[in-house]
């Protein structure tokens, strides 16, 4: 069952699951009940990494704020969510008179939706992907949009001033901010040649995309960290649930469960956000490995993969918290002024200076063939 | 909006932000200042002056040094305080006024101390037991003469400064150092008038520093 | 300095008031008083307003009056340009039913709601007035509390759990140009206005005031501001009480200036019943004030920062504060309220390691200001949401009467402090901290550079604590003399006034505090319009008020 | 034995770090104890309880009703000194619709009255009420006022009384603690709350003049 070369990775225990059900099953239940595994291992996962990424959160904010954070349930607090998972679980979910029913009981299931399509896309390992589409960027982008409609719609159904206005301050935010999103990721499609996952991962192998891009590649790399965090409405982007202003935002009326979901997916997205410019950025799931080295790169291998993944991710993640809990939040019209007249410009150039990098053959692993080169 | 001053807006918003993220930086590693309450029970000290409950100093006889003279009931501002005094007949056959109950409510008082510096018998004290949550409204009535007690007899050495649990006795004394402003209320229908041989006289200029009050009672 | 080229002044202000109302009755009592008929009030308030020279074009304050068989109102005057004179109009109606006065309130903006809480507790009605809602209570209010023959009765009003509508219609009496008296209602907001209520139950309030705010987009239209969401009628409970019983109310009105509000408060008892406070009071007490400033300073910073959506700021400021706060734990044995000052002098004396502490906590708020700066002060998404934001000019500020730092932030001299002195104040040296930007960003650093000044005036006085009595000889009955008693003192938001009229008995006859956050959240309609509604919320921080301090 | 209930006593309700003997006001929660124990209950049910209940107390989401001097108290508790963090309890939400205990930190007037009441009914259940200082448990300083609320239980049911004027950070820390003990007594299922303080006297209808039942939903009517 295990690779002796890399005792942690879970790639032969998922091959061999896989021949096992396709030796026992016919085709079509094999793929049926491999569906159903996944399904319920990327929801267990997804669970459970929201559960981990608020108390991180909390501890961290914390820290910065020279607090403890939550410390008396378990050591160091580490239970606390779960704590809170089972009182969201129990708590009553208020039914609100005059409200339009359809879309109020829809929107959280779009905004956790959308967060759970785009987490199944992401590869956390070496096999560890549930689908790898060939034009896996553009995928990710495409259903993490969605989740601004649940938010359009929870403000809106809700019938309260307060959400309606952070509903549409979300839209605006969002819809800016996808742009800026979408050309960073598009400036290193065009540095890798590839939309999909395990290509993009497997040309990292010897050069991140980060450097192997350098200057537009860095560049792409803050814009997208930026974006990404402005999409995910967290401070300092946190306008449409600005606490101060407008009481909770866009999810003021929702209680139990439907906010549970809210709350959920926040965390998560900003978790997916990490973990597409992992992928994108640093190399996914793979191993620092320098050409050449070959004893050093199989010690590298001895990490199992998805540790490197999750490594990079929280870097990500960190950075996210530091800037969170660092800064006043923006003002709307700051918030559009940054997009349209700082990122997007910026942008346009930048993706044009990598085309220009790319054709003329300026990119490191061009320059030094033997060091970063493929 | 020329292009340097573009350029030279970006360069100093990102050095301010990233000076305010060095900040937070350095908190995240420096150490923590939280206290942790209850975990540190034990060692935490709280103020001596800190005033959480009032209280009514007993000695070991069970005796306390209120004569039932109303002072407190009257100066306080919301009536928080309810003395209410029994008449007593002592061995002479005189009857004098006694402590029957002194009602204090925790959950109206506004800790404004001017019972304890306006006692003209230094009977009661605010302890910094700051541990009061009840569930029921009516535990936080306090009657604070302990059953049986009664009031300490002139004969006896009263003891310089009244003992609390928590407050060291210098410390208690500075704390409630002379304090005029209050009124002591002298109105003829105070119960202190009834000539009870062993409540001191009220204080008119308020100078109720313990010292004084023991060469009045001697 | 100003103060004294203005010394003969007075004489000529006689002069002019003589010639408005001729039969005004002056008088030189601790401040120069004026009575006169309700007809000539107004033109003689217009008069001192327009005076060239001085123009008396600061009111303090405006205090409705109840003496028993007449209703009237008692203006304090006061000069921007040098806030040492004063001039205090008395007018008053014997008309009980329906008494009406003019308004002043297009002479003084702040009058506005003034004249509206007047009429709120009183029954007063001002003739021109725009708005005659009342202000701190509904307008279903059974009765008028503050004149002394009113019901109490609880079941007159009772507490009840049913919302009510707000109904956003303002009554106005209005003078025709013949003469008459025209009674009318006008609505407050437009019929297709998208108004939010922000409060009274709302996280960034400071407490439970009440925005109505019509918004076009997330621009504000207009802001009608509601109160009284927490009016204890202190003022009235006042006088039922004895003295030295309400001075612990001062405490609970603006209670992150607590400690100043009482000094104010037993200044104004002391010089009225001439009581002599020692000196080592005095130095208690000041050093205390500053502390106390210190400690408002550093939460308003921290409720701005956190209002802009800065939680760890807020953090930061709160930590800061504790230190400040642990050492009035150990000298009163109180956190916040802290009943220290008492008549005659201070409740506690300083304990053992006072001046150590006090001396240790200087150097490390000097080095947390500059934390501060490098953190917050010159932070680029801050600046975008201060810099030109809320905009109040000098003339504004004076009209409205916004003192305090917020004052200051727009180019008025208003410290109390210099102006009147009191305490220790004339013999420290600190410096006034003015700035002529009038926004939010010169109100924040109007703050953090006035708790450097604190810290400066703590130094001077902390080594030289005299030795002796903390309290002075006080009667066991207080008694003031007849007569009506002013004092100011310069609190963390602004001037805190304290009018006090004594019958000659154990309590007051009426007692009036000036709120200066009053005076903060009256502005805000005027500093927020065509604002976002992110920048209402950092206005409002910027301008920090306390609503307790408001509703009394 | 399957009918017993699972805890028999105050002292098996634990919290970290302080001892139920320390606690005050023992005999209450014990006879809130005695008063569900009557009505009994299924071991596993209970075993499943107690795990809600474990979840419930500690993640009491609080939502600061502030009005005074209490509020900023409750603010110093929540800063870095005192860290209400660490009790799972920082997580203010200002929704009424997502906080667990509404903390009523200061003077309630007559004017404030319908909008507690309605703030209250805004939250979801199960919901607690701390009465913060004086002037939320009795009116206190103002208690004599035209236009106080004697205390905010004559308006909504209070689960825990912390005195003080205001009560330093630490006393809050202890009422919360008191409040997570009460719940962990509670049983979730068959929704066997305990009953609570309650003065409706004051709970009459001004246009009907009949008095209000405390538990009707104003939102639904």
């Amino acid at each position: 069952m295990l690779l002796y070369s890399q005792p942690l990775e879970l790639t032969k225990l998922v091959h061999s699951l896989d021949a096992f059900f396709r030796s026992s099953l016919s085709p079509f239940w094999a793929t049926l009940v491999e569906g159903i595994l996944i399904g319920i291992a990327i929801l267990a996962a997804y669970a459970l990494i929201a559960l981990a990424l608020i108390y991180i959160e909390r501890k961290i904010a914390a820290f910065f704020q020279s607090r403890l954070g939550p410390n008396r349930l378990g050591k160091y607090g580490v239970i606390q969510s779960i704590a809170d998972m089972i009182k969201i679980l129990i708590k009553e979910i208020i039914h609100v008179n005059k409200i339009d029913k359809l879309l109020y009981y829809l929107a959280p299931f779009f905004v956790i939706v959308a967060s759970v399509l785009s987490f199944g896309a992401i590869p956390f390992g070496q096999s560890l992907q549930a689908v790898d589409f060939n034009i896996g960027v553009f995928y990710v982008l495409a259903v993490s949009s969605i989740g601004v409609i649940g938010i359009l719609l929870a403000g809106w159904s809700s019938n309260n001033k307060y959400s309606m206005i952070g509903a549409m301050r979300s839209g605006a935010q969002f819809i800016s901010y996808e742009l800026s999103a979408g050309f960073s990721l598009m400036t290193i499609v065009v540095l890798s040649g590839t939309m999909q996952f395990s290509e993009l991962i497997e040309g990292q192998r010897y050069c991140w995309n980060l450097f192997n891009g350098h200057i537009p590649a860095f560049i792409a790399f803050v814009i997208f960290l930026i974006s990404g965090h402005a999409e995910t409405n967290r401070g300092p982007f946190d306008l449409p649930e600005a606490e101060s202003e407008l009481t909770a935002g866009y999810h003021t009326e929702y209680s139990g469960l439907r906010f549970g979901f809210f709350y959920l997916a926040e965390y998560l997205n900003m978790f997916i956000i990490a973990a597409i410019a992992t992928t994108v950025f640093l190399g996914g799931w793979m191993p620092i490995q320098i050409k050449g080295w070959d004893a050093f790169n199989q010690v590298m291998w001895y990490i199992p993969s998805w540790i490197w993944f999750f490594g990079k991710a929280f870097v990500l993640m960190f950075l996210s918290l530091w800037v969170r809990w660092s800064f006043p939040r923006l003002r709307i019209d700051l918030l559009l002024n940054l997009e349209w007249k700082y990122l997007l410009p910026i942008n346009l150039v930048n993706i044009l200076v990598m085309v220009i990098i790319v054709l003329s053959g300026l990119t490191l692993a061009d320059i030094f063939p033997a060091v970063f080169g493929k | 909006m020329s292009f340097s001053k573009y350029i030279s807006g970006i360069y100093t918003g990102l050095k301010s932000l990233v000076g305010g993220m060095m900040v937070t930086w350095k908190q995240f590693w420096s150490k923590k200042v939280t206290m942790e309450y209850p975990e540190n029970r034990k060692t935490l000290v709280i103020s001596d002056r800190w005033r959480s409950e009032l209280i009514m100093p007993h000695d070991e006889n069970n005796e306390h040094a209120c004569t039932a003279c109303g002072i407190c009931m009257r100066n306080c501002p919301n009536g928080t305080i309810n003395v209410i005094s029994k008449k007593v007949v002592n061995e002479e056959g005189k009857s004098r006024v006694a402590l029957d109950k002194h009602l204090w409510d925790y959950g109206m008082c506004t800790f404004c101390n001017i019972c304890v510096i306006s006692c003209p018998s230094n009977a009661i004290i605010f302890n910094n037991d700051f541990e009061g949550a009840v569930f029921d409204r009516e535990k936080l009535h306090h009657q604070l003469n302990h059953p049986g007690s009664k009031l300490r007899e002139k004969k006896k050495t009263v003891p310089a400064a009244p003992k609390t649990p928590v407050a060291p006795a210098s410390e208690a004394t500075e704390a409630t150092r002379p304090t005029p402003s209050v009124v002591t209320a002298g109105t003829s229908t105070s119960p202190a008038d009834n000539k009870t041989d062993n409540a001191p006289k009220t204080n008119p200029s308020g100078n109720l520093s313990n010292e004084h009050t023991d060469k009045e009672n001697n | 300095m100003t103060r004294f080229l203005y010394f003969n002044e007075m004489k000529d202000i006689k002069q002019i008031i003589q010639d408005i109302a001729s039969d005004a009755l002056i008088e030189e009592k601790q401040k120069l008083t004026v009575t006169v008929e309700p007809k000539q009030a107004r033109p003689l308030i217009e008069g001192l307003r327009n005076n060239k020279e001085l123009p008396f074009d600061y009111l303090i304050s405006l205090i409705g009056m109840d003496w028993g068989e007449k209703l009237g109102v008692i203006y304090q005057l006061s000069s921007s340009i040098d806030l040492t004179h004063e001039v205090v109009i008395i007018t008053a109606t014997t008309d009980r039913e329906n008494p009406l006065l003019y308004s002043v309130s297009d002479l003084y903006e702040t009058a506005h709601l003034n004249e509206r809480e007047v009429y709120a507790l009183f029954g007063i009605r001002f003739i021109n007035n725009p708005d005659m809602r009342r202000f701190l209570l509904d307008d279903d209010w059974k009765g008028f509390p503050f004149r002394k023959d009113y019901d109490e009765n609880p079941d007159l009003n009772p507490v009840n759990v049913i919302s009510k509508e707000i109904v956003d219609i303002a009554p106005q009496i209005i003078e025709t140009a013949d003469g008459n008296l025209v009674e009318r209602e006008v609505p407050i907001f437009g019929e297709n206005d998208y108004i939010i209520n922000i409060g009274p139950q709302h996280p960034s309030t400071h407490g439970v005031m009440h925005f109505r705010t019509s918004l076009d987009g997330e621009i504000v239209k207009k802001i009608d501001v509601h109160s009284g969401y927490i009016h204890r009628g202190i003022e009235k409970l006042c006088e039922s009480m004895t003295y030295p019983q309400i001075l612990h109310f001062t405490d609970r009105l603006d209670y992150l200036s607590a400690n100043i509000n009482r000094h104010g408060l037993c200044m104004c008892i002391e010089k009225a019943g001439e009581i002599e406070v020692p000196q080592r009071a005095e130095y208690i007490r000041t050093i205390m004030d500053e502390l106390q400033r210190v400690s408002s300073h550093l939460l308003a910073w921290a409720c701005q920062c956190n209002d802009l959506g800065a939680t760890t700021a807020f953090v930061y400021g709160m930590r800061e504060r504790e230190h400040v706060l642990d050492i009035f734990d150990k000298t009163c044995g109180g956190r916040l309220i802290i009943n220290q000052n008492v008549v005659g002098g201070v409740m506690f004396d300083i304990y053992k390691d006072f001046q150590k502490d006090v001396k240790a906590f200087i150097p490390y708020m000097r080095q947390r200001l500059v934390e501060y700066d490098e953190f917050f002060s010159h932070n680029a998404i801050a600046l975008g949401r201060m810099v030109n934001i809320g905009h109040l000019t000098k003339e504004q500020a004076i009209s409205y009467g916004v003192t305090g730092p917020a004052g200051r932030a727009s180019g008025w001299s208003c410290d109390v402090r210099k102006y009147k002195p009191y305490s220790l104040y004339d013999k420290v040296e600190f410096k006034e901290i003015i700035r002529t930007e009038g926004d939010s960003y010169a109100r924040y650093l109007n703050r953090l550079d006035e708790i450097e000044q604190s810290l400066r005036i703590i130094e001077q006085l902390i080594d030289n604590i005299p030795e002796g009595d903390i309290c002075g000889k006080v009667k066991a009955v207080l008694r003031l003399p007849e007569g009506q008693f002013f004092q100011s003192v310069e609190t963390g938001k602004g001037e805190f006034g304290v009018f006090i009229e004594s019958h000659g008995d154990k309590s007051p006859y009426r007692v009036k505090l000036r709120s200066p956050s009053l005076s903060a959240v009256s502005v805000m309609p005027l500093t927020a319009r065509g604002a976002l509604l992110s920048d209402l919320i950092g206005i409002a921080g910027s301008l920090d008020f306390v609503i307790p301090d408001i509703d009394r | 034995m399957e009918e017993r209930s699972i805890e028999m006593d105050v002292k098996d309700v634990k919290i970290k770090a302080l001892p139920a003997e320390d606690f005050k006001d023992n005999e209450t929660l014990q006879k809130y104890i005695d008063e569900l124990k009557e009505q009994g209950v299924n071991i596993i049910v209970g075993k499943l309880d107690q795990l809600i209940n474990w979840g419930r107390s500690n993640s009491l989401w609080p939502l600061a009703f502030a009005t005074s001097c209490c509020g900023v108290e409750f603010m110093a508790a929540a800063a870095a000194h005192y860290d209400l963090a660490r009790f799972g309890m920082e997580v203010t939400r200002n929704s009424p619709r997502q906080a667990d205990v509404m903390i009523v930190a200061g003077t309630i007037v007559n004017k404030m009255s319908p909008l507690l009441r309605r703030v209250y009914d805004q939250m979801a259940e199960p919901k607690y009420v701390v009465a913060m200082g004086s002037c939320a448990i009795s009116g206190g300083p103002f208690v004599h006022s035209y236009n106080v609320v004697k205390g905010v239980d004559k308006l909504v049911p209070v689960d825990v009384y912390i005195p003080g004027c205001p009560p330093r950070p630490e006393s809050l820390f202890y009422g919360l603690l008191q409040l997570q003990r009460k719940v962990k007594v509670e049983r979730f299922f068959g929704n066997k709350r305990i009953r609570r303080n309650y003065r409706p006297e004051t709970l009459i209808d001004p246009k009907t003049g009949i008095q209000i039942d405390p538990q009707i939903d104003f939102v639904k009517k």
